[in-house]
């Protein structure tokens, strides 16, 4: 089960279809999948989380929701956002330092549509390093989003942005090791590989192969909460304490383009945590070998992204809703439940999973 | 480790307005790194200036003024007002209206500290516990409305009584809605109180000790944390609450130290209870009568003299010194209100919190700048 | 504690302090007239003499009756249930210049609480407590004269704003 | 108790399991929420009122305190409501009308950028032509729309004239009669 031919891959049935030849340069190839995959996958699971979410969190909360712009308001995010860009500057003066870091975090942040899993053909990028790559960009994001609040010259940016950098040292430390965790059971890195080695069914899910895998599981979880400053983790934007830190300048599109990249790294963590815990895009019923004996190459291609993208959303409701009972953590509580918590219990199951899997291999 | 970082101090204004505040004040705080090493308050800009309107008022005209006092918590400055006014001109109120008072007062000690609830959910970041607690202070408003007509600043206590009699269905909703606070109280127990997070964020922290409590005269919920024993409704009984049994919790320090922000928080939780008690009680038997021993007009008359009346607010000591020099209206009305006495306070708590601590700090101390700044 | 009592011991710590003793309001209560010069050696009589450790300053409340200002401690005790009202009067002349201010000692010493209170006081009233004209940051800056006295006119316009109101004639 | 390896490790790691449980325990206050179970975990949102999914304003209790409405009919102006505000926020104009009993109402304002709705105009009302209206949405465009007026409006000389013959002829009635 390792990786596919490069003919099969979507990319190249898109291009075909588009009527480049097969002569176009690869970064020709690249950006028509980066641009595709923002316009197809990510803006419109940020539309449909941030419905969802607010609906959920209401069902929570004993309230309605958003109920007016459309049916039970779905076209609600549609609405926000028409409202975000057309809104003005609250001053005249181009605060440049702050477009620049805008940009470079924007940037960092979706070079990573570049490895992101979303089937066994839409893999733009796998190598054996693969799944390290959104760990280096999320170093960079921090760097642009700490360099974002210091653009600010404000009391919330610079707070902020040194609590965001704290808070992706503190958390992407145990992610990193239980990324490794789920590296030593299925013995590589690349995205196939740690496909290959689940199954449809939940059991054969690494998250559930083996006790240590699961703390894996949830340390990596908890671990890019901490790192991306998802609630209930977000003490760095906090918005009692700092005005929401690096974005408490933000406005109109600059906001919009700064939140969109916050849910972004989060679908990202939880399409990462999806294809690595929990089961990946493997279709139920081995209705992906049927499919691929048939070369219904594209139904697969759909069937499995759908597939992945619903569990993910799965998977990000229920942080979300977690969030929402969950009281906010102090920064330096935050931090130290990375180093404190997280850490150990990432290293106690780097060393379980690796004596567990060598007593299977000896076995 | 400390001594070798050693910065320099970070100078930062935060306020007037601010998400974090609980009103408008200006916070001039020394920060070392993350750490407030010592802080300033300026207050004065919600000054509106009562006690003077009030002198340039006819004497009914007050009460509107009194209870504009904190709008969250009318009933209390207005009961402190007829109390004292009351006590110079002699009426009495009739029992019915004592009543009537009395369920006022408790339903309105609910609502405050049920906003006082969320309040401090906001400042953690709890958002279901904020809507549950609106959702059933919702109630209570209610209740208000239904009695009065309005649903914050009330205006309904009169000298000598109140301003009308309780509407049908009154006593019954009093009832159901005490019957169904039981239930929510024990919701948002299982919710938030004893919640690992919020323990970190509270246990232990701002600790107000005793000697710092008094020192600052502070009384009220926030002094009972303490373990200063000092309630108004067992010290100078008013209203008919000697005739009632309810107790006066104090803090212990269940999850920290006395007097730290969650006990705060978990004092005002059991002081509900004790409000259901009461009102429970009372509602039962309200007696029948009449509702003021006689209509105030504007020709109102106040004799000369002074009178003090001492009311427990939801917040503390809310005392009211009127000196009267017969007339339409009044010489003088002076306000003691128990915010003062957290504001002095403040500087001396604050040091040495990290700002991350700041907002749930101020949030349990239940600061009301309306009142303070009058 | 009897009020007798109290004022005995203050006419033995502070002799010629008290000047009467009068009914305050239509209660029980009582008040003790004081001399406000010796208001210092009062209060710390009451605060520290162990019968009646009145160490707790609940309510101070400035009044204008006339032509006088009448200051009202309301104390408390903390460990008994004992309360006492001492008064004192400064009279007020018209001179608003600071110097020309009524001035009564200070108690914050005394009773620390009364600090915010007789700042409050101060800046309202223009009493200097303890010889300074502390401000409580209520007025703003620049602002002119007493708003708390009888005689203070309001003025028509703040700072460039004017009272009333463009468009309606509403006073 | 002796601190030791042992109690600290275990401290800790019962510290992290309260972190899980008081996660799940919060949770499970929650979740049943979701599904709405009960009539006390109902959706409590008061829609903007429309008169189909929620309260309108013909449910506020009888003594809701909306905008004020004087009925200019019965008003006699006696100007008590104008005294007795406490924010000055009525102003009352009256001369001599054709009727001896009762004046001329020739301007009735209040201005709701100023009223506290305290409701003291109206109990002092001897008339009762003073009422709080059940009307709440009070939001106009420009300032001086918040100023309502009732009153009549103010009358010509020649108006004031032909009134004050009325009033002579009216008082010699009653004296003939």
């Amino acid at each position: 089960m390792s990786s596919y031919p490069q003919e099969a891959s979507w990319i190249n049935l898109l291009s075909s279809t588009l009527g480049f030849t097969p002569g176009t340069q690869e970064w020709v190839f690249a950006a028509i999948g980066l641009v595709f995959i923002y316009c197809v996958i990510i803006l419109p699971s940020a539309a449909m989380m941030s419905f969802l979410d607010r609906k959920l969190s209401a069902d929570f909360q004993a309230r309605v929701g958003p109920n007016r712009a459309g049916p039970a308001g779905v076209f609600q995010p549609l609405a926000d956002l028409v409202k975000l860009l057309q809104k003005e500057a609250a001053s005249t003066d181009w605060n440049w330092r702050e477009a620049l870091w805008l940009g470079v975090h924007t940037m960092a942040l979706y070079s990573t549509v570049a490895v992101i899993p979303l089937g066994s053909m839409a893999l733009l990028v796998d190598t054996d390093m693969s799944v390290f790559l959104p760990f280096w960009a999320a170093l960079v994001l921090a760097l642009g989003t700490m360099l974002l609040g210091f653009s600010q010259a404000s009391v919330p940016g610079w707070f902020g942005g040194i609590r965001i950098a704290a808070q992706v040292l503190a958390g992407a430390f145990p992610s990193l090791v239980a990324v490794l965790c789920a590296g030593i059971h299925s013995g590589d890195y690349r995205w196939s590989a740690f496909v290959g080695a689940q199954a449809a069914f939940p059991l054969r899910w690494t998250a559930f192969s083996d006790p240590f895998q699961f703390i894996a599981f949830v340390v990596f979880v908890a671990g890019g909460l901490v790192m991306l400053a998802v609630p209930p983790m977000d003490a760095a934007v906090s918005l009692r304490d700092l005005h929401g830190g690096v974005s408490s300048h933000l406005f109109g599109r600059r906001l919009s383009l700064y939140r969109l990249g916050r849910f972004y790294g989060f679908f990202l963590w939880s399409v990462m945590a999806t294809v690595i815990f929990l089961g990946a895009w493997t279709l139920p019923f081995g209705l992906g070998g049927v499919l691929r004996t048939r070369e219904e190459l594209w139904l697969l291609q759909l069937l499995e992204t759908l597939w992945l993208l619903g569990k993910t959303f799965l998977l990000m409701l229920a942080i979300t809703s977690l969030a929402r009972v969950h009281p906010r953590g102090r920064i330096d509580q935050v931090t130290d439940f990375s180093w404190k918590v997280l850490s150990p219990f990432s290293l106690f199951a780097l060393i379980g999973s690796a004596l567990w899997t060598g007593w299977g291999l000896l076995r | 480790m400390l001594e070798r970082l050693r910065t320099d101090l970070t100078y930062w204004e935060i306020g007037p307005y601010h998400g974090a505040l609980p009103g408008p004040m200006r916070l001039k705080l020394r920060i070392d790194g993350e750490i407030i090493v010592s802080g300033e308050l300026e207050t004065g800009f919600l000054h509106r200036g009562l006690e003077k309107a009030m002198e340039l008022h006819p004497w009914p005209a007050t009460i509107t003024y009194a209870d504009h006092l904190d709008p969250e918590a009318a009933v209390f400055g207005e009961l402190a007002l007829c109390l004292a006014v009351e006590e110079i001109s002699g009426l009495e109120a009739p029992p019915r209206a004592q009543a009537i008072r009395v369920l006022l007062s408790e339903l309105t000690r609910i609502s405050a500290h049920l906003g006082y609830i969320a309040r401090v959910g906001r400042a953690t970041g709890a958002e279901t516990l904020i809507h549950y607690v609106l959702r059933d202070r919702e109630r209570i408003l209610d209740l208000f409305e239904l009695l009065t007509g309005a649903r914050y600043s009330l205006n309904f206590v009169r000298f000598g009584g109140v301003a009308a009699d309780v509407t049908e269905g009154f006593i019954e909703r009093v009832l159901e809605v005490s019957e169904l606070m039981r239930v929510r109280l024990k919701e948002y127990n299982d919710l938030f109180t004893f919640n690992h997070a919020f323990l970190l964020r509270a246990a232990g922290m701002g600790v107000i000790e005793m000697g710092l409590a008094f020192r600052h005269g502070l009384t009220g919920p926030n002094a009972r944390a303490a373990g200063i024993s000092f309630d108004v409704r067992k010290a100078h009984p008013y209203l008919g609450f000697e005739a009632l049994d309810f107790e006066v919790p104090l803090g212990h320090g269940e999850a920290g130290r006395q007097g730290d922000a969650h006990d705060r928080f978990l004092l005002r939780l059991r002081e509900i209870p004790q409000s259901l008690e009461i009102l429970k009680h009372v509602a039962e038997n309200v007696p029948s009568g009449e509702y003021a021993c006689m209509k105030i007009e504007r020709e109102f008359e106040v004799p000369r003299g002074e009178g003090y009346g001492r009311v427990e607010s939801s917040r503390g000591l809310l005392a009211c010194h009127v000196v009267s020099d017969s007339g339409r209206f009044p010489a003088r009305i002076q306000f003691r209100v128990p915010t003062t006495a957290t504001l002095a306070l403040l500087p001396e708590v604050i040091a040495g919190l990290p700002i991350a601590d700041l907002p749930v700090l101020l949030a349990s101390l239940d600061l009301s700048l309306a009142e303070a700044d009058r | 504690m009897e009020l007798a009592a109290i004022i005995t011991k203050l006419n033995k710590a502070a002799p010629g302090a008290v000047l009467q003793k009068a009914r305050f309001g239509r209660g029980g209560a009582q008040a003790i007239w004081i001399e406000a010069r010796a208001l210092p050696a009062v209060a710390a009589t009451l605060r520290n003499d162990p019968d009646l450790k009145l160490d707790w300053l609940e309510n101070l409340s400035v009044a204008q009756l006339e032509d006088a200002l009448v200051i009202t401690y309301f104390l408390r005790s903390r460990e008994t249930p004992l309360c006492a009202i001492l008064r004192a009067t400064v009279t007020l002349n018209e001179n608003e210049s600071p110097a020309e201010l009524p001035e009564v000692p200070s108690v914050r010493e005394i009773w620390p609480m009364a600090r915010s209170m007789e700042r409050e006081s101060s800046e309202l009233f223009g009493i200097r407590f303890g010889g300074e004209l502390a401000a409580a940051g209520i007025l703003p800056k620049g602002w002119r004269g007493f708003p708390l006295r009888k005689s203070y006119v309001f003025p028509q316009e703040v700072f460039g704003i004017a009272h009333s109101r463009q468009g309606t004639d509403h006073a | 108790m002796k601190s030791s390896i042992f109690s600290t490790v275990r401290a800790y790691l019962y510290d992290v399991y309260l972190r899980f449980r008081s996660i799940w325990g919060s949770l499970l206050t929650a979740l049943p929420y979701l599904w709405g179970a009960g009539e006390l975990r109902k959706e409590v949102t008061e829609q903007y009122p429309d008169p189909i999914s929620s309260r309108t304003a013909d449910d506020l209790p009888a003594r809701s305190r909306g905008l004020l409405f004087n009925d200019i009919q019965r008003c006699t102006g006696c100007k008590e409501c104008e005294k007795i505000c406490p924010v000055q926020c009525i102003r009352v104009d009256t001369e001599a009308g054709s009727d001896p009993t009762k004046l001329w109402v020739a301007r009735f304002d209040i201005d709701f950028s100023k009223c506290v709705f305290c409701g003291l105009c109206v109990e002092s009302c001897h008339p009762q032509s003073l009422m709080h209206s059940r009307q709440y949405e009070g939001a106009v465009y420009e300032l001086k729309d918040l100023v309502a007026s009732f009153g009549r409006g103010y009358v010509t000389a020649e108006q004031r004239m032909k009134w004050a013959a009325l009033r002579k002829q009216a008082e010699s009635d009653e004296v003939y009669l």
